[in-house]
């Protein structure tokens, strides 16, 4: 039988990374999977918990991928607790992906949100020049740091980790160097991916020096395909118009950088 | 002449046949305002309750192997007040409100919120077949559906729609209690009551292990069930359930529907679909030299 | 250990859990064989009535688009007494006789006709969709179900199937009926009502307009169906409705089912499915470990 | 949307050809019936009348195909009188085909036998050397025998006809001439499509000279997909499994030549 991407395909963990305290990569096997486009996520089945929208972290060995999740509500927590044999329900992918410009790169990714950013990095060309912001509130959960070192080996690049609290890094948040690097190189792409506040303040800044700048969102999801509504923001939908959408576009909507849906689809203020 | 789409159902004026069907994409007016630029003649919301709910957990909604979708949502949503207020500014477009409830008195209350709002018809579900003591456990008691229909059409003056489906009664009963307590149109139907099951976990999928199979799949028992209550009642029907081509939605009315919608759908064909179906309606008018849909409406029930 | 496709429904005993579904292929004895040796468990016979039936003129078959089967072949059949003159000379084949009547004395008449048979037992069909007075119409009536069923139990020692579907009455009562009548197993589900029109034409496809719809479109509502039953009376389950893959079978088997039946399945994938399916399920049980079928009967429940 | 061969497609009559005070042609246009094999045939559903099994004919024109239908009773009567621009629904091809041997060619046809015939001859390869018989009541039902000629232009051939009554051709049954031929000359195939005391008969004949010989059978049919069982004979789907089965096979099964089924299903002699 052909595969049915909405529906979950059952794969096996195959392996636990511990990324930090709260955060944790499991990898498993699938060739759909593995090839996925960067900004593209899967529903995640855990089975007798819930299912939850996730990002599909690359894997640097070939036909596997992975999730990294932090440990967060019961959901995210059933996630980060699956042990290596156990099994989980993927299905997708869905969603768009970053639209892959050449030159000067900047790549601004917070928390989880550092999980489409390093699939980006394995869509390089040679000649990019990439700067990769990492924001984290303190050391203990700055991650991604070494893997996106080593995936930019052979490009020029820079990868700066900023810490709320300064324990490692540069001082303070990541926004505040962006603000820094926009105002003193023109870059020909900037893309986001982390907590809202983050990604709207970066397409603000990125946006009012005139460069092209695309964040992936994240919303409350149950269906993946543009059926339930349940992730729209004004009128557009993250899972299917989205998760990327151009700063522009995303400057023009009314809910953008301010609210969210709850589960029984309200709007609450971030 | 260009032949024309617009439709009648009952004392609802629509200017195209074809809505978006309740709990698609139905919690946002920004969206809803998106669809009907998209070709929707009308878009009904999200089922609505008194109070806010947040639904079940997921899996809440995915696709069955060989088509379709199998959803138990668990009607989240808004609640009727909230909701009230985000389709205060509605101007353009034709909303139809969706109500679920238990008991009279809830749909009289939630009717009241909407007194403000620029809506089109009420539509009651009396269908939803994995939510307990609303949707269906209502619409099998055909006289609480007798009570629950004399209420809402002593509430207001906006047209009252009733959206039926298959549930432990014969639904033709749930629809004959309704046209008896003066209901202004039939919407059928909802979805069927259903379950999937994975081999590899050994679990149903859903979180609520039972919910409602859409799409392809139940379009033909769809269509019976309109062609069954336009030959036994008097009444505007909406046809819903699997309609995804302009074939089908001609399928539709031809059995006996006025007007049609659809969800499932868009998983497939996105928004788009709704223009397609637009377009194709217009040229099998063309072709078989119909001016209004009027005229092909029940045809099949003369052969 | 090789693990063993043998299953018990109540008192019946199978070598393999997969059987033909009535009313394919249903109607000769050296048919029967082939599909025995191509790996059916056991196979029912087509609905037998108390005397020969033509059934309904073509169209009375045909695929719906997008996966599964419409039909209204209306019970056509060989009637009773031809059919046991027929398999007379049976020795191989585990044979269900189905029966279809309005009254009980039309089924105690019939059973008296295979007395001299070997067969293995009979199927009550009280859920054909589409012909007057008998299937879904006796079925519906839960007080002449039981009085059926009594007659039935009363006239033969040889173990007595009831096969439910979709009515316009809540099928678990029905089931409950033959249960408090003694019956010693179900059969669910038979097709499910449905139409379907030709656009063109402007009519409905099958002679008889409403035919069953059957195929992979109705397996999610069979399964839910096994698994509301399997949950609520304590009766063994033969599943049926829309099983064409191993994956199809198990989940039926996880949902309660001791057995199942197939029929559209062969429209598609001609008899080998049979074979397909026990090759498969055999991997699965020595993949998950399993010696017996029995030992997952209806694990999806625990979940 | 992708055709479903299993539902009924659509299409309007373009022309009528009478072939005799009985039988006639109804040419439509239609890719998939125009290209199907010799033996296949399609299910005709006449709207509002009945639903029959056809061998789908040829048309001389690239993108049509036909059904040659003699009227008999109500069912093809009705399709008999369908007029040019009225609407039948066709759906299939099924079933299986001759296999096609190259050599000295033996076609036996009766009736709208001839039709699986026709397409036979137009699967000709150049050297074969053709005998076809058509055998008919009497000269009024001859029918084809220019169009066999024509198709066999280019190959040596004979076509001979055989009436009854002797009103035209040779005079007598058509399985006489059979008899006549294999004990003359040894064929390499011999194909027969037509009354089945008349397929029963060639293959015997040819059979008992140990002859390649094959028939395609005909018999009540409901679904054309080997579900409903109506066509049956012995263990063989005539709609599946055949509609063409080896001589050799055929011989060996009970009802052949002896019995078929009614609308009841029950078995009813020849
Ligand atoms: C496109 C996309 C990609 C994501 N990628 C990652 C990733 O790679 N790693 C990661 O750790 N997290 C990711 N998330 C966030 C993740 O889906 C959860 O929202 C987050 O883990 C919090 O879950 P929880 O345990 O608090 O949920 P709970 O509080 O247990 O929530 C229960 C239910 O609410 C839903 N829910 C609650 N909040 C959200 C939300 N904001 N978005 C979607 N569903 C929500 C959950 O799906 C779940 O069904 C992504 C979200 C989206 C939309
Ligand atoms: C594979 C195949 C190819 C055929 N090709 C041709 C052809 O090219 N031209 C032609 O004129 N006839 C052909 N026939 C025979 C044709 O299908 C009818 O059986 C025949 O025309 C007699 O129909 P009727 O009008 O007497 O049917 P009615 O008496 O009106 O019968 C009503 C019903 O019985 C069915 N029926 C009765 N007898 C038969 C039978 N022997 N086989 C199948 N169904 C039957 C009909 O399908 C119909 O549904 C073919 C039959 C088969 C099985
Ligand atoms: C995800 C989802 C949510 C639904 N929510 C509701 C609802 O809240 N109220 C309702 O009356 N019907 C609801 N339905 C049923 C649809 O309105 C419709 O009747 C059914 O899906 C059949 O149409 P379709 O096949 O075009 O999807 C829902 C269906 C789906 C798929
Ligand atoms: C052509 C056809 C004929 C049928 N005839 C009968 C019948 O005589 N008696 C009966 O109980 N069920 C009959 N059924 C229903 C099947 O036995 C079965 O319940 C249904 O088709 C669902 O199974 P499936 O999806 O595997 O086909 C028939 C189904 C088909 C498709
Ligand atoms: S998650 Fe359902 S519409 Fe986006
Ligand atoms: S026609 Fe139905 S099995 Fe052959």
């Amino acid at each position: 039988m052909q595969r049915n991407h909405n529906r979950p395909k059952i794969c096996t963990i195959e392996k636990v990374i511990d990324e930090t305290p709260t955060v944790r990569t499991l990898v498993f096997s699938d060739d759909v999977m593995s090839s996925v486009l960067p900004g593209q996520f899967a529903m995640v089945w855990i089975p007798g918990i819930n299912e939850l929208p996730m990002s599909v972290m690359i894997s640097l060995e070939s036909g596997k991928a992975a999730f990294t999740v932090r440990r967060h509500g019961p959901a995210s927590t059933g996630l980060y607790n699956v042990k290596v044999g156990q099994q989980i329900g993927v299905r997708g992918p869905y969603g768009n992906s970053f639209d892959l410009k050449q030159g000067k790169l900047l790549l601004v990714g917070g928390g989880t949100g550092l999980v489409p950013m390093m699939r980006l990095l394995t869509f390089l060309k040679s000649g990019d020049d990439v700067t990769v912001l990492i924001g984290a509130k303190s050391k203990d959960e700055v991650f991604f740091e070494g893997l996106a070192n080593s995936l930019l080996e052979k490009n020029p690049h820079k990868v700066i980790v900023c810490t709320d609290d300064g324990t490692y890094g540069e001082q303070g948040f990541v926004t505040e160097m962006v603000k820094k690097l926009v105002n003193e190189i023109h870059f020909d792409a900037v893309y986001t991916c982390g907590p809202e506040i983050m990604m709207y303040k970066t397409v603000q800044l990125a946006h009012s020096k005139g460069l092209f700048v695309q964040a992936s969102l994240e919303r409350m999801m149950k269906c993946g395909v543009g059926i339930c509504g349940s992730c729209c923001v004004g009128e557009d939908l993250v899972c299917s118009d989205g998760t990327v959408f151009d700063g522009t576009h995303l400057l023009d909507n009314k809910e953008f950088g301010h609210f969210h849906r709850n589960k029984a689809g309200m709007l609450e203020n971030y | 002449m260009e032949p024309s789409l617009a439709t009648r159902v009952g004392k609802i004026q629509l200017e195209r046949p074809v809505m978006l069907a309740s709990g698609i994409l139905g919690i946002s007016l920004d969206v809803f305002n998106r669809l009907y630029r998209a070709g929707a003649g009308a878009v009904v919301t999200k089922s609505l309750s008194t109070e806010p709910w947040d639904g079940y957990p997921n899996p809440t909604i995915f696709s069955v192997n060989d088509g379709g979708w199998i959803n138990a949502v668990g009607l989240s949503n808004a609640g009727a007040p909230n909701f009230a207020k985000m389709i205060e500014t509605n101007k353009d477009v034709p909303i139809i409100v969706s109500l679920v409830g238990s008991i009279p008195k809830d749909f009289e209350m939630m009717v009241k919120e909407f007194e403000n709002c620029k809506i089109t018809a009420y539509e009651l579900n009396l269908s939803c077949p994995h939510v307990a003591k609303v949707g269906l456990e209502v619409g099998d008691d055909p006289e609480l559906v007798k009570k629950i229909v004399s209420a809402v059409k002593n509430s207001t003056n906006v047209p009252v729609i009733a959206k039926v489906g298959l549930g432990t009664t014969h639904y033709l009963n749930t629809v004959g209690a309704a046209v008896d307590s003066g209901i202004d149109a039939i919407t059928a139907i909802n979805t069927v009551r259903a379950m999937v099951i994975d081999v590899e976990t050994q679990r149903p999928i859903l979180s609520n292990k039972f919910g409602g199979l859409s799409g392809t799949p139940i379009k033909p028992i769809a269509l019976r069930c309109v062609y069954e209550i336009s030959s036994k009642y008097d009444v505007p029907i909406i046809g819903c359930g699997g309609i995804s081509t302009w074939e089908d939605a001609v399928e539709f009315i031809l059995a006996g529907a006025s007007a049609i919608q659809l969800g499932s759908a868009i998983g497939e064909n996105s928004i788009h679909v709704f223009n397609d179906i637009n377009k194709g309606m217009l040229e099998y008018m063309k072709r078989k030299n119909y001016s209004k849909l009027e005229e092909m409406k029940g045809l099949a029930k003369k052969s």
